[in-house]
């Protein structure tokens, strides 16, 4: 793991945990339709007793929690979801033409994300549009594996590694 | 048109299930039984809509939940396992 | 009005949904080998899925389930790609080799997959040997 | 709608049991349990039992398959062909399905509302749970009021189950081969260990929002605290079972399952202080109906501590015989 | 119809058969251990049928629904599905320390293994 | 001193003998004087009961209730009085024997002998003075139990096996009949105490009645009735003076002893006489008094020829028990107490022809009476009084037992009777004659050194040859106690 | 304090289970479960006492009445169970410390006292409660218990047999499940007395017919009955001794107990009788019982493995009881419940003391043992007496009493062949006594001091057998409370 990762981890863990303790309250308060002092009492004893464990292990920082991009992150999300469409349309296509409709291809494409997080979220968006799927996640590269050719050359465009590229910063 | 999407998602789950069946290597199994799961947490959720109850949604997060562990807990066996040392130690 | 407008939409979403979601079963089926399977899997989890919650949504209008079915959206949202990923991974650790070991160029062709042999059967026939 | 539902349904699962029954490949048997599970809990899910759905979906689509698995990456995946005894097993199963068949037809008919079944103690329940212990979920306040020692009885049992595993597994040697590595930690697995940093700590919020919930929705302390061990599960299948240990040790589970039991225990004994009989709740606050609310949270809670704590047990005495079986195996 | 009052019965019936011929042919341990789930789940399928009322809805109070199907049943499988898993969990153990003791987990190992020391 | 007592000290002091003996161990003389004074002192007691019991007093000791209804208890009746004073006076006497058998012989571990020997004779007193049928199957097994390792005394392969078919009928026997005819009795009458003139109430059917009747007969396996007599020549391993106590004094005794009490005093003479099955028990014990007779009549060995003629010989008491008349029961109870004398005597006078002589076989006894005159002598005497010739006392048991069978119109068994006095002859005559007149005209030439057994058996077997003549001159001893039993 | 007798009954040893696994040392372990044990046995005398002077009592639990909640009733038939369970447990833990220590090592010492109070506690929470579910959950507490008390056993045959007997105990367990379902649907309630009542209203419908056939298979197949038996050998033989003196003693008895509470509380012996052939079945069954148990146990090499099919013979006896179903064949049958538990505590005790020094308990280590270990040995001859049913013993009583209730229902043959088993077991006890006493020690051994089992073993094992004589002459106590018990139950006695 990059050593500038580390770094940046310890002086803001605080600010991460309060963070982490936010979501928590927004989930428990969603999702109980009760809101009776007990219940919320009980609540804030559950989110402190989740975020103490959490800090034990070691699990509270800038990966698990990426405030810094969140806003970023939601556009690029609104990108994705559009991209999505497309390839499920493509895919069915070839799922109803049968067999003939596909030809599937598997190519190392190279990544040159430094930070985990940005290629975690690089890969999963390769694999959630469903013609492209991450096979593996090596140093410098991905090994990927596609329903059609189209599905690699996309890829091998950087559009996408650009746009996840832009969040980082 | 909620019934029509639940008679879609049963046929789905008789799909997958057939795979699981036949599925001639492991991974597939495991595909289908990873399809399984998340049909399931739609048909539940579906379910709870039919039966005019939506407050047990819950349980399809929990079935979410189960099942993306299950999955990680089956590749781990693969990952202790290899394909070769799976069968040296089960003799 | 607005209601016959937003259970319109909502059925509209349902029905797309399980179109996306039966051709995916479809592709699950039909598709050569397990790789290709994954893809039409993982296009059921993506777009069918998110498609019937939210017309789902739409059926349950604002309150608490809306909130438990966004939660489940985001939950699936992601954990599917992470699943797909891990089960590539570990099909590819073991016996499901991928061709794409070469040279970075992309290699046109069925790839280095031997897809349709059956290794199942294989695989148990060296286990009993043992 | 539900006929058909329900029928299919059923035919599922009966389609999977036969093909576990058939198949020779222990490992397919596993999934297919794995789907069986799933398929039950829907089936309850569809019948309206939605607390049971919840538990089967823990256990029987979670946990049990997890630990099958476990067993079977030490014992291997083949069954020997020959099943002895085939012809015996075939005519006893036939004489006593004969028995239920010629049982079932004088049954009352499925779903009927006046079988005896709904008109003699369960109305009781429906009515008056919410006058004498007032919380809407009734299993919940047959479970942890009207029947409360059979849930004591439950938690002793998985008590004694953890006992028993720990007992056959847990002593040989506490030592754990600190060098070896989960091979889930090395880089290649970035993305799993990514996605499991960000999913944990909403997973352990979710058990302890179904652990406080367990009144007012399905859910409750059993629920709660298969969940609450499946976070940690799944900690430990990301960052391996060192990591995990580092977190809660042994002993300390071993003290937190007993604990759960003791705290059940205690609670029916508060009923006799305060002048009751065992288990009766009403005393412990000003009124009755706070006094069940409470009982009903403490034993929950009670419930929710053993059953974590033992899940967790099994789970890791389970994977250290995994780590075990590796590092014999790296080392023969 | 006859078919929809008693069907759910005689699946019961069908699953507890295959449970039973599991345990009771199967030589290997753990498909013996597989088949007293399948044989205990299709008694808890049974309970949980007894305990439906058409139209009846989860018996959890509120406004939405009048008819509630029977909680006891409920109750019970509860209880019945921990002892299910705690017997598994068990098993399971025997069946890991009968690998490392007898070296397979084989009945027909086992036996002849047993008999020959 | 009160009656209750003496019958306490009856029963206490062979459990003390008992006692004193182990405590005694090693020391071989304290060992003997324990024995020996206990015995006396047995005797004493016993006498003193004599007088009470004539006169009809009723003596009675109860020890422990084991279930409403069933007690362990104890009553001094006639019947018992006789069988205890015979086997105190035969302990004495047998005692006196073992000393000099043993040192003459020098066998193994003495002591076990002596205490299994004193507590068979407190078993023996428990059977004799049982108040019910309970305490009295509680000694009988005692008395099994305390016999079996004499049997087994001498420690042999052959020994153990002897052993083992004399456990296996006597417990089989015991356990498989005895105690279900006991558990039948009690549900049907009630009680379990010997009462005069019969427990059962009259409307119990017959059917039922003989059932119990054959359970009984059967059940009691140390009566040696035909079947299960085979434990009997199997024990004859052991060495002469156990062989004395199970053939003359215990055992045998305690078997026919409670035959007839069960037939007195649990079915009474009368339904004894209404019951079918009585005539089928008469005729089988008849025949087993034949068919023992001819299988001694060709036994070579000295002990298993005595053997089987007390198979014999105890048919005929259960013959007179069965005849249901009171001349009949008075012949049973005469010709325990005849047989008991006449047949220590024999066994007492094998055991010294095989110390001195070292001679087992028939065979080999011509010409042995120049060398023991006084052994063959008493051999002789004893023989009379088996077979129930007038210088012996024999001959008012057999007297007694014919007019039984006369007052019961038993013709056959008068004829069978006769024949098996005349083969009684046949069996146990010829080997004194021929002692003392060889046959093949061997005349041993020139004075034979007399070679005896030490001097302590020969006193024993005087005592008891006297004692055979003495009992014909004064029966009275003997009858006045029937008189006041029956 | 008096009121929640009941109660206190089953929590005491339930609760003191978990608080047991945090006393860390062995010896302090032990001294606490010995105290509970102690306490349950107490509160088990009181109970007795309590019920004898006045009656059934009922403690409903959490404070709702009778079908609504959970209820028990504790009638003479439980007390008389309970204060065996208990009698013999704190007997049977008092010996218990070093041949525990001998056999498991030190580590497994905590885990084995706590499964011991689970087992314990499981036990009598099956005898105490009066609801049929409850039944079923402290059946699978105990039995879970007991799969793992056996797996704990030295060498690897424990293993397999502690599988084979979870495996058949949960197909038993599960077959009553079915059976309650079967009564829940039929009637909608779980309360034994309760299900009493509304029995008979549809006593005619098969399903009831089925509840009742599975039901007496589940329990007949935790009772060890003939043909379902073959767990029992193995497991006992392979388990530590400790607990094979525990369960050899209690567990058959409480699953007894169950056949009788099912046949005559809640079916009623009418329906009982008239449903299926049960006076024939069950005679039939306990006799070939009685004969196979002890013709094989005459041939066993290992006595353990010997006196658990001697226990298989026993359980025979005591179904023979149930079978004559007359209020003396029931009595006869709760008296040999108390006899044979006495009987086979002691024997089993004095086997763990030998198997302590001599290391295992072949036919061999019997030889000259009568010179080795006096004491062991007087009281395994002892209680073997009493095993057959020797005069002046426990056993002779219930033997008396078998006898006498199958001459009173008019079944002489049933008498003589009672007979016949008792003389057969009378063969096998003798092959013990005859190598100890009456062989000569080997010569190839060489010649050992007397090395008798330690003073913690013999006292309680002495204390067992003088109980086992006690009772043979003083039956005040077990036949008076039988009495009451069998005349309650089908005599409809109050």
């Amino acid at each position: 793991m990059t050593t500038k990762k580390s770094v940046k981890a310890t002086d803001s863990g605080l600010r991460y945990s309060l963070y982490l303790s936010l979501v928590l309250g927004l989930i428990w308060l969603g999702n109980s339709g009760h809101y009776s002092p007990l219940l919320l009492a009980f609540g804030a004893l559950s989110v402190f007793l989740v975020v103490w464990i959490a800090r034990r292990m070691r699990v509270v920082d800038g990966e698990s929690q990426p405030f810094h991009m969140s806003f970023r992150l939601l556009a690029y999300y609104g990108w994705l979801f559009r991209k999505i469409v497309e390839s499920n349309i493509k895919v069915a296509g070839c799922a109803w033409r049968g067999r003939s409709a596909i030809s599937p291809v598997s190519a190392r494409v190279p990544c040159a994300l430094q930070s985990d997080l940005s290629r975690v979220i690089y890969a999963n968006s390769i694999t959630l549009t469903p013609g492209t799927v991450t096979v593996s996640l090596d140093k410098g590269e991905l090994l990927v594996h596609a329903l059609t050719e189209s599905g690699i050359a996309e890829l091998q465009t950087g559009e996408m590694e650009g746009r996840v590229a832009r969040l980082d910063q | 048109m909620i019934i029509a999407t639940a008679v879609a998602l049963l046929v789905v789950m008789v799909m997958a299930l057939v795979r699981a069946l036949l599925g001639p290597t492991i991974h597939d199994r495991i595909l289908a039984v990873n399809v399984f799961g998340t049909k399931t947490v739609l048909l539940i959720s579906v379910i709870c809509f039919i039966s005019g109850r939506p407050e047990f949604i819950d349980i399809a997060l929990v079935y979410a939940l189960i099942n993306f562990v299950s999955i990680i807990g089956v590749l781990k066996y693969f990952e202790y396992q290899g394909a070769s040392a799976g069968e040296g130690a089960s003799d | 009005m607005i209601e016959s407008a937003v259970s319109v939409l909502a059925a509209m979403m349902l029905g797309l949904g399980s179109f996306f979601m039966i051709s995916g079963a479809l592709g699950i089926l039909r598709f050569p080998d397990f790789y290709s399977r994954m893809h039409a899997a993982s296009m059921t989890d993506t777009l069918g899925t998110y498609l019937i919650i939210g017309g789902l949504m739409f059926t349950a209008g604002w309150g608490l389930p809306l909130f438990k079915l966004t939660l489940i959206l985001v939950f699936i949202f992601f954990t599917s790609p992470t699943a797909g990923h891990a089960l590539a991974k570990s099909a590819q650790l073991s016996e499901l080799r991928l061709g794409g070991e070469q040279s970075g160029s992309a290699k046109p062709g069925a790839g280095g997959v031997h897809s349709d042999q059956h290794p199942d059967s294989r695989d148990l026939a060296r286990a009993d040997r043992v | 709608m539900e006929l058909i539902l329900d029928i299919t349904l059923l035919s599922l699962l009966l389609v999977t049991a036969v093909y576990i029954a058939w198949t020779r490949d222990l490992f397919a048997a596993v999934m297919l349990a794995g789907i069986y599970g799933l398929l039950s809990a829907s089936f309850f899910m569809s019948m309206g039992a939605v607390d049971v759905a919840f538990t089967e979906a823990a256990v029987g689509a979670g946990i049990s398959p997890l630990l099958m698995l476990s067993t079977l990456a030490i014992c291997g995946r083949a069954q020997r062909a020959n099943p002895q005894r085939a012809i015996l097993a075939l005519i006893s199963v036939t004489v006593v399905g004969l028995l239920l068949i010629s049982a079932t037809l004088e049954m009352p008919a499925f779903g009927s509302p006046d079988a005896p079944a709904h008109l003699h103690v369960a109305p009781r329940y429906l009515t008056d749970s919410m006058r004498e212990i007032g919380i809407p979920n009734v299993v919940t306040s047959v479970l942890a009021s009207y029947r409360a020692f059979d849930t004591l009885g439950e938690v002793v049992v998985i008590f004694t189950a953890g006992l028993g595993v720990l007992s056959l597994l847990g002593l040989q040697g506490e030592t754990l081969p600190r060098q070896v590595q989960s091979p889930m930690a090395e880089p290649s697995h970035l993305v799993l260990r990514v996605v499991g940093k960000v999913l944990v700590p909403p997973i352990m919020l979710f058990a302890l929002y179904v652990q406080f919930h367990g009144e007012y929705g399905p859910g409750g302390g059993f629920q709660a605290g298969v969940i609450f061990a499946v976070g940690f599960i799944l900690y430990s299948l990301v960052f391996g079972l060192d990591a995990v240990e580092r977190i809660v040790n042994r002993s300390l589970v071993q003290a937190l399952a007993a604990l759960g039991v003791l705290v059940y225990g205690t609670v029916g004994v508060l009923g006799i202080v305060s002048g009751r009989n065992y288990l009766d709740y009403s005393g412990l606050a000003g009124d009755s109906v706070t006094g069940q609310h409470l009982g009903i949270i403490a034993i929950e809670l009670g419930v929710g501590i053993t059953v974590a704590a033992v899940m967790m047990l099994v789970f890791f005495v389970f994977s250290a015989q995994l780590v075990r079986g590796r590092v014999v195996q790296h080392a023969s | 119809m006859l078919l929809s009052a008693l069907y759910n019965y005689w699946v019961v019936v069908l699953l507890m058969m295959t449970g039973l011929y599991m345990v009771i042919a199967q030589g290997n341990l753990i498909k013996k251990i597989i088949g007293l789930n399948v044989f205990q789940t299709s008694v808890f399928i049974f309970y949980i049928s007894v305990g439906k009322v058409t139209g009846g809805s989860a018996p959890i109070l509120s406004q939405l629904a009048t008819v509630y199907s029977n909680p006891l049943p409920h109750v019970l499988i509860l209880t019945a599905i921990v002892v299910g898993i705690a017997t598994t969990a068990l098993a399971l153990a025997l069946v890991l320390r009968i690998r490392q003791s007898y070296g397979s987990v084989e009945e027909q190992d086992i036996l002849t293994r047993d008999s020959q020391c | 001193m009160g009656t209750d007592t003496l019958l306490g000290l009856a029963l206490g002091l062979p459990i003390l003998a008992f006692a004193g003996v182990l405590f005694a161990d090693r020391r071989q003389n304290l060992r003997e004087a324990v024995s020996l004074i206990s015995a006396g002192c047995l005797l004493w007691a016993v006498s003193l009961l004599y007088r009470p019991v004539l006169d009809g007093e009723v003596i009675g000791l109860s020890w422990a209730e084991v279930m409403p209804g069933i007690e362990i208890a104890f009553r001094a009746e006639p019947l018992g009085l006789l069988f205890a004073l015979v086997a105190s006076f035969l302990w004495i006497v047998t005692t006196l024997y073992a000393i000099g058998y043993m040192r003459g012989h020098g066998e193994a571990n003495q002591t076990r002998f002596f205490a299994l020997f004193a507590l068979s004779i407190a078993s023996v007193m428990g059977i004799a003075f049982a108040e019910n049928l309970f305490t009295l199957f509680v000694f009988y097994e005692v008395l099994t139990l305390a016999t079996y390792p004499l049997v087994t005394h001498a420690g042999t392969e052959k020994a153990k096996a002897g052993g083992r078919t004399y456990l296996m009928i006597l417990l089989g026997t015991s356990v498989g009949f005895f105690l279900v005819a006991i558990a039948g009795t009690w549900l049907l009458a009630g009680t379990l105490s010997f009462t005069r003139g019969g427990v059962f109430p009259p409307e119990t059917g017959p059917a039922v009645l003989s059932l119990l009747l054959v359970l009984y007969v059967f059940g009691v396996g140390k009566a040696a009735i035909m079947p299960f007599h085979r434990w009997l020549p199997a024990a004859m391993v052991a060495p002469t003076p156990v062989s004395a106590l199970l053939h003359a004094v215990a055992v045998v005794k305690a078997g026919v002893f409670v035959i007839l009490k069960v037939c007195l005093m649990i079915f009474g003479l009368e339904t004894l006489k209404a019951i079918p099955a009585t005539t089928w028990l008469l005729y089988l014990a008849a025949v087993s008094i034949l068919l023992a007779s001819l299988v001694a009549l060709r036994q070579d060995n000295l002990k298993a020829r005595l053997a089987y003629s007390t198979v014999s010989q105890l048919g005929y008491i259960t013959l007179g028990a069965l005849l249901a008349t009171s001349a009949g029961i008075a012949g049973g109870a005469m010709h325990i107490v005849m047989h008991a004398f006449g047949k220590i005597t024999l066994f007492f006078c094998a055991g010294a022809i095989l110390v001195a002589a070292h001679k087992t076989e028939i065979s080999e006894l011509d010409g042995l009476g120049r060398q023991m005159p006084l052994t063959m002598g008493a051999f002789f005497l004893a023989s009379l009084c088996i077979i129930g010739v007038p210088p012996t006392g024999g001959t008012w048991s057999k007297w007694f037992l014919l007019l039984g069978t006369v007052e019961a119109e038993q013709w056959l068994l008068v004829v069978l009777l006769m024949l098996s006095s005349l083969l009684s002859i046949a069996y146990l005559l010829p080997i004194p004659l021929r002692a003392f007149f060889p046959r093949n005209g061997v005349q041993a030439t020139g004075p034979v050194a007399v070679r005896e057994a030490p001097w302590p058996s020969m006193l024993a077997i005087a005592v008891t040859a006297i004692g055979c003549v003495l009992l014909l001159a004064y029966p009275t001893i003997i009858s006045r106690l029937i008189q006041v039993g029956l | 304090m008096l009121t929640h007798l009941p109660i206190l009954q089953v929590i005491l040893p339930l609760v003191a289970a978990p608080s047991c696994l945090f006393l860390q040392k062995s010896r302090l372990s032990w001294a606490f479960t010995l105290l509970v044990s102690l306490a349950a046995f107490v509160v088990s005398a009181l109970l007795l006492q309590q019920v004898m002077s006045e009656g059934s009592i009922r403690y409903s639990l959490g404070g709702w009445d009778a079908p609504w909640g959970i209820e028990y009733r504790i009638d003479v038939l439980n007390a008389w169970v309970l204060f065996i369970v208990t009698g013999v447990s704190t007997a049977v833990i008092a010996a218990a410390r070093a041949s525990v220590e001998s056999e498991l090592g030190a580590s497994r010492q905590t885990i084995f006292y706590t499964l011991y109070l689970l087992c314990f506690s499981g036990l009598l929470g099956i005898v105490a409660t009066g609801d049929v579910f409850n039944v079923f959950v402290f059946l699978e507490i105990s039995s879970l218990s007991t799969y793992a008390l056996i797996a704990m056993g030295r060498d690897r045959r424990a293993l397999w047999s502690a599988f084979q007997y979870l495996v058949l105990g949960t197909i038993g367990a599960t077959f009553i499940l079915i059976g309650i379902g079967f009564l829940y649907m039929m009637t909608g309630t779980l309360n034994m007395l309760d299900l009493a009542e509304r029995l008979p209203a549809v006593e005619s419908s098969t399903a009831v017919l089925a509840a009742f056939a599975f039901i007496l298979v589940g329990i007949c197949l935790k009772l060890a009955l003939f043909p379902l038996h073959l767990w029992l050998p193995n497991a006992y033989s392979s388990a530590p001794s400790i607990v094979t003196a525990f369960l050899a003693a209690t567990a058959t008895k409480v699953a007894l107990y169950l056949l009788v509470r099912f046949t005559v509380t809640v079916f009623g012996i009418d329906f009982s009788l008239s449903a299926l052939p049960l006076q024939s079945l069950f005679i039939l069954l306990g006799l070939a019982g009685v004969f196979v148990g002890s013709a094989v146990a005459i041939y066993q090499s290992n006595i353990k493995r010997m006196f658990a099919y001697s226990s298989v013979a026993q359980i025979g006896y005591m179904i023979v009881g149930i079978g004559i179903s007359t209020v003396a064949g029931l009595q006869a049958t709760l008296l040999h419940l108390f006899n044979h538990a006495l009987m086979k505590a002691a024997l089993f005790l004095a086997l763990a003391g030998l198997v302590l020094r001599a290391g295992g308990c072949a036919l061999e280590d019997f030889r000259g043992l009568g010179r080795r270990m006096p004491w062991t040995m007087g009281a395994i001859a002892v209680a073997g007496a009493s095993l057959v049913g020797m005069p002046l013993t426990a056993g002779f009583i219930s033997k008396w009493h078998l006898i006498a209730a199958a001459i009173d229902s008019g079944f002489w043959i049933l008498a003589l062949l009672i007979v016949a088993g008792s003389l057969l077991s009378a063969v096998y006890v003798w092959r013990l006594i005859d190598a100890a006493y009456l062989q000569g020690p080997d010569k190839s051994l060489p010649e050992q001091g007397r090395n008798e089992a330690p003073l913690g073993i013999l006292i309680p094992t002495w204390g067992l057998v003088l109980a086992n004589l006690y009772f043979g002459v003083e039956t005040s106590l077990p036949v008076t409370v039988t009495q009451a018990a069998s005349a309650y139950l089908l005599g409809g006695a109050p």
